[in-house]
């Protein structure tokens, strides 16, 4: 039988996708809207350092980072090609992006470990 | 050079299709079907396929539901035959993945229907035929050397000497016309209600089958007997299952009065009795209606007049989980939703009882051709069907046409005839004729809506031998014209309007057949009410009607007696006990 | 079965497909949202790196310039729009059966939602005040 | 009297306009519309204006029907854009016209508005659209026990008519033809879900072609007439698909 790479990707994709819905949000709202507006006071160095100091938190941000990486890579893949009509292209443009999730990822783990 | 052909996609072609591959691999079987097979009218059934399953049942009783529904016409040693095999076939069907209603042990469920003793009908939901027309398509798909000619349009059987060599058909695609040799022909092509104006029937239901053999010399039978289903939708002629009444519907007229307790078809009673009232046979059910609009309870719409179907009371709950098509029907085609409205219902052309002439295997006159399903008359039907025989019978028959042909093409190994070269060649050169289009003449649909009132206003649910004397002047006369017709397409791509065209032609001819056995009919039976000869007349006419085509074009009527094996012929008793 | 035949038309690729129906734009907008999933995560990291290399101000002055805020409002538009699609879609390949009896998909919407904004509060109850 | 003129004295001088994509191959290097006028009956179905336009007024016309009850599944075409079953949508949706009545999208056109549907006949082979069963054959004296709930089980994706609607719904099967489509995949998980069913369709349906060329645009689910879902059939049997690549052992 012909294997194929895709089912895997496809876990990657809805895993990031749900992980995606869940946190990214209340983030972009806070730390994105909110603060840089002046509506909420930025919270102070520590009180963030602290947060990332416990490896739980470090490795949670890790795992939302591969996730929503591979998530926007996949659909980017597929929706690229769509509208482009570029399914000829499919193998670059899938190296390209799942190649900078990888990217994304190697250099989140390299910030926080 | 293909051993089994068969013409027609629909429930008994893709069974004789299963029966001929799986009797033995070696022989080539070939379905031509003017539609994609899943698109035959098989798929329009809804109510359910009767078969013996026990629950105090017994073989004996579904025969004689079978014979006195028919009113005597059947030939009980096919009946006797059927109602055997018909358990076997829903089963077969059941191990192929029809997914039939269950009960909530895992065994299949069965309902009551019109004329039937005994809760014995299978059903699907109401999309019954619907699921067994896909579940056949599905499996013939497994049998990969069955080959498919998908519309394909058959115009004419090969036969010289008594014996069928194969068969002329357009390919609508490509407007190619090939002859096809073969060893046998199996005709499966369903039943004719095209014929009249107002039927359940699709649009693909023409009798081709019919008139094939027939031109060919193979005598048709029990033409006369044409089934008005006591519940159409008045525009569309939709039918509304008689399931509907089965699971406790009811018929009404405009006074809100159950009418059939007028018509010696028992008493009223709040749930469904079998063999009574609603539940009783359809030819009864629609006389009844007839009586009811002279006696002026029915209600006038601008379809014509109706009585009401009240399922009001089976609730949305039952309605749903039993007969949702029917709900989807109403609501689509005649606003209205069954749970809370009364259903608009009038008879409406049905069923042929009548068809080609065949034994119990069905074998036809000419060597090697049989025919199965509708378009056949093995004579399990007589004078009236019984609801829900008709898909067991497209399965039993199919199977039975489909071992005997494998039987014949497998003993007949014959050279291809020289004739079946010249004879294509005459019918290639005919339909590309037809082709070459014509300004002149009538137009194909306004000769079929004549055709049509002739045949609804002469063979309808009465009929009168004055009448039919002058729809025999009038057919010949349509016939006449309908040598020079409009033909505006000339193209060979899906050229549908040289079908049509041929379809034109095919039910004249099966029109003329009608009348004239209803004319030479002088009795009432069943389904064949004869005004000027009300009663039954078993002395004369206890015997099948056989039509042959005339040298000169015309039908020429004889009689063939019935097979009686068990049960001699007797009154037909409902709701009383 | 076929002739070979082939003068059939095939209609030529529609280029606008995506702008035919309502529904077609409305998925491409959907797929779209990726791009800024993209981007948030991008986004995070530089604030991550910031916190950690100890230049959150200068990260807080990069933020609150307008072109930043821009884009970051038409973030949040769409990473919104993507949990509440994401999150509706989630039923359709989860079929949850209890006692032979399907779960409703707005039953399992209701959760997922739910769901969501427990995830959202909690999040921000962290980021704001945390167990002090 | 006959049925065409109580049609015209019904309709009065109402009529609609009826816009229909004529294709006659050899002739057209491509579809040209062609305007009929048709009566405006309250009760006709889109198929019934064309039937008319057929019987009286342009005998060339070419479409597909039969049922005229939404049940055989032929009378799919374009109708104002969108795929429909013709036979069950009706003029006076579309007030007072005009109509305009196209060939279902991503099919070749044969003729008019017939397309050449055999491109799904070989695809809805190719996922074993059968019983799949094991061992011997059993007596035909009883049948396979199945309750009520194992049958609503793949019921819903039994209820498919082929009538493509949904094909032409699909903007991904528009574009690239190699993919398996709705109906197909929906089909296979009629026979997967089917508690009788003993075979598995893994290695048709997990293909980058197959469910993975999904994306999900749910198309396909909003215009089927008999709501067959298949988009939902399709992210099921990725889910199936996934857990069983990451989970060998994990069945159907
Ligand atoms: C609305 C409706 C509901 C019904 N409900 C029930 C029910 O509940 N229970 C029951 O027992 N019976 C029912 N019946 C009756 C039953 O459905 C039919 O009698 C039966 O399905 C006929 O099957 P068939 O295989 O003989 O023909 P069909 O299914 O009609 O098939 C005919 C085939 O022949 C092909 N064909 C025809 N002419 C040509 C040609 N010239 N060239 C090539 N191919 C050709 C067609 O393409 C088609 O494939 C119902 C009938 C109707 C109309
Ligand atoms: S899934 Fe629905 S739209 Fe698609 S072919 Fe089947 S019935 Fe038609
Ligand atoms: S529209 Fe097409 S992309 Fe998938 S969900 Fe339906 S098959
Ligand atoms: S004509 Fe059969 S589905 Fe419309």
């Amino acid at each position: 039988m012909r294997r194929t790479p895709e089912p895997y990707l496809w876990l990657l994709f809805s895993g990031g996708g749900v992980v995606a819905a869940l946190v990214l949000p209340v983030l972009v709202l806070l730390f994105g809207v909110l603060m840089p507006l002046g509506i909420l006071d930025w919270p102070a160095p520590e009180h963030l350092a602290a947060l990332l100091d416990s490896v739980l938190v470090r490795l949670a941000l890790v795992v939302v980072v591969v996730l929503c990486l591979f998530h926007a890579a996949h659909r980017i893949r597929f929706t690229s090609e769509e509208l482009l009509d570029l399914a000829r292209f499919d193998l670059p443009i899938a190296l390209l992006c799942y190649g900078g999730a990888i990217a994304g990822t190697i250099v989140a783990v390299r910030l926080m470990f | 050079m293909i051993d089994v052909l068969i013409v027609g996609g629909g429930g008994a072609g893709l069974r004789a299709a299963i029966a001929v591959a799986e009797t033995d691999p070696a022989l080539k079987v070939a379905v031509v079907s003017k539609v994609y097979p899943m698109r035959s009218h098989t798929v329009s059934a809804e109510g359910g396929a009767a078969g013996v399953i026990g629950l105090g049942d017994t073989l004996d009783e579904h025969c004689y539901d079978t014979i006195s529904g028919g009113d005597w016409l059947c030939d009980q040693d096919a009946v006797e035959a059927f109602v055997a095999e018909a358990p076997e076939e829903l089963i077969q069907l059941e191990h192929w993945g029809c997914p039939w209603s269950r009960e909530s042990d895992g065994r299949v469920a069965v309902r009551p229907f019109g004329g039937m003793k005994k809760m014995r009908t299978w059903y699907a939901a109401d999309k019954t035929g619907f699921h067994l027309l896909h579940t056949l398509f599905q499996t013939t798909l497994k049998y990969q050397d069955i080959i498919r000619y998908d519309e394909w349009y058959v115009t004419k059987l090969v036969v010289d000497d008594g014996r069928v060599h194969g068969v002329v058909a357009v390919e609508l695609r490509t407007g190619r016309i090939e002859t096809i040799p073969a060893r046998t022909v199996i005709l499966a092509t369903g039943g004719c209600g095209k014929v009249f104006p107002f039927t359940t029937n699709a649009a693909i239901k023409t009798g081709d089958g019919m008139a094939l053999a027939y031109r060919e010399g193979a005598p048709l039978k029990d033409m006369e007997f044409v089934q008005y289903h006591p519940t159409g939708l008045p525009f569309t002629g939709i039918l509304i299952t008689e399931a509907a009444r089965a699971e406790g519907g009811w018929l009404i007229n405009k006074d809100g009065y159950r009418y059939l307790q007028d018509y010696d078809l028992g008493t009223p009673t709040p749930t469904p009795k079998l063999r009574s009232m609603e539940l009783g046979p359809r030819d009864r059910l629609s006389q009844a209606f007839v009586h009811e609009q002279h006696k002026g309870r029915t209600v006038d719409t601008p379809y014509g007049p109706v009585v009401y179907l009240d399922l009001r009371h089976l609730g949305e709950g039952k309605i749903d989980a039993r007969i949702p098509f029917v709900r989807e029907l109403c609501r689509s085609y005649q606003n209205l939703d069954p749970a809370t409205d009364l259903i608009p219902v009038r008879p409406v052309v049905h069923y042929m009882m009548g068809g080609v002439h065949t034994d119990i295997d069905g074998a036809t006159p000419i060597t090697g051709l049989y025919a199965a399903g509708e378009t056949a008359c093995v004579s399990i039907n007589g004078a009236n069907r019984l609801g829900s025989n008709s898909l067991p019978e497209i399965l039993v028959f199919g199977r039975r046409a489909g071992i005997a042909a494998a039987e014949f093409a497998r003993s007949h190994r014959g050279a291809e005839a020289v004739v079946v070269r010249s004879q294509g060649e005459d019918e290639r050169r005919r339909l590309e004729r037809a082709r070459e289009g014509s300004s002149r003449g009538e137009r194909i649909a306004d000769l079929r809506e004549q055709m049509q009132h002739t045949l609804e206003g002469a063979a309808g649910i009465y009929r009168a031998g004055d009448v039919l004397a002058k729809a025999v002047d009038t057919l010949a006369e349509l016939r006449e014209r309908s040598q020079e017709v409009r033909v505006e397409d000339t193209s060979t791509a899906f050229n549908t309007e040289l079908i049509s065209l041929q379809e034109l032609h095919i039910m004249l001819e099966i029109a003329q057949t009608i009348v004239a056995c209803a004319l030479n009919r002088q009795e009432s039976r069943g389904a064949h009410q004869r005004t000027d000869f009300t009663a039954r007349d078993d002395d004369a006419y206890l015997a099948h009607s056989l039509v042959h085509r005339a040298p000169d074009g015309t039908p020429s009527v004889g009689l063939l007696p019935v097979t009686i094996t068990r049960w001699p012929p007797g009154e037909r008793v409902y709701g009383r006990d | 079965m076929k002739a070979g035949d082939t003068s059939d038309y095939r209609p030529p690729r529609d280029n606008l497909w995506f702008a035919r129906t309502r529904n077609y734009t409305i998925f491409v907008l959907r797929e779209l949202t990726s791009v800024f999933v993209a981007w948030a995560i991008v986004y995070l990291l530089m604030l991550i790196g910031a916190v950690l290399g100890g230049s959150l101000p200068e990260f807080a002055a990069l933020a609150a310039g307008p072109w930043m805020v821009a884009v970051n409002v038409v973030t949040l538009a769409a990473t919104a729009y993507h949990s509440v699609t994401f999150l509706n879609l989630a039923p359709k390949a989860t079929v949850v059966r209890l006692d032979g009896y399907r779960l409703p998909g707005w039953m399992i919407q209701g959760g997922n939602h739910s769901l969501w904004l427990v995830i959202s509060a909690v999040i921000a109850f962290f980021v704001l005040r945390g167990f002090r | 009297m006959t049925d065409t003129e109580a049609v015209r004295q019904e309709a009065g001088a109402r009529t609609i306009r009826v816009e229909v994509a004529r294709f006659r191959p050899g002739e057209d290097a491509e579809p040209v519309f062609q305007g009929y006028d048709v009566p405006l009956m309250t009760d006709w179905a889109v198929l019934d204006g064309l039937n008319y336009i057929k019987d009286q007024l342009d005998g060339s016309l070419s479409y597909r029907w039969s049922c005229r009850m939404g049940v055989c599944g032929s009378c799919g075409m374009t109708v104002n854009g969108e795929p429909r079953l013709t036979c069950g949508t009706f003029l006076n949706e579309y007030g007072d016209g005009p109509v305009r009545i196209e060939p279902l999208k991503g099919f070749p056109v044969i003729r008019d508005l017939v397309v050449d549907i055999d491109d799904f006949l070989t695809k809805l082979s190719s996922v074993r659209p059968w019983l799949i069963r094991e061992g011997e054959e059993p007596p035909l004296t009883a049948e396979y026990a199945q309750t009520p709930a194992q049958l609503e089980a793949y019921k819903q994706y039994s209820m498919c008519i082929n009538c493509l609607l949904c094909y032409s719904a699909c903007p991904i099967y528009v574009l690239d033809p190699d993919f398996l489509g709705p109906a197909a995949i929906a089909l296979a998980q009629r026979y997967n879900l089917d508690s009788r069913d003993m075979g598995d369709r893994f290695d048709v349906l997990n293909l980058e072609d197959a469910v993975w060329g999904c994306a999900f645009v749910g198309e396909c689910t909003e215009v089927c007439p008999k709501h067959v879902d298949p988009a939902e059939a399709i992210q099921r049997y990725k889910l199936t698909a996934a857990l069983r690549s990451v989970l060998p052992w994990s069945k159907k």
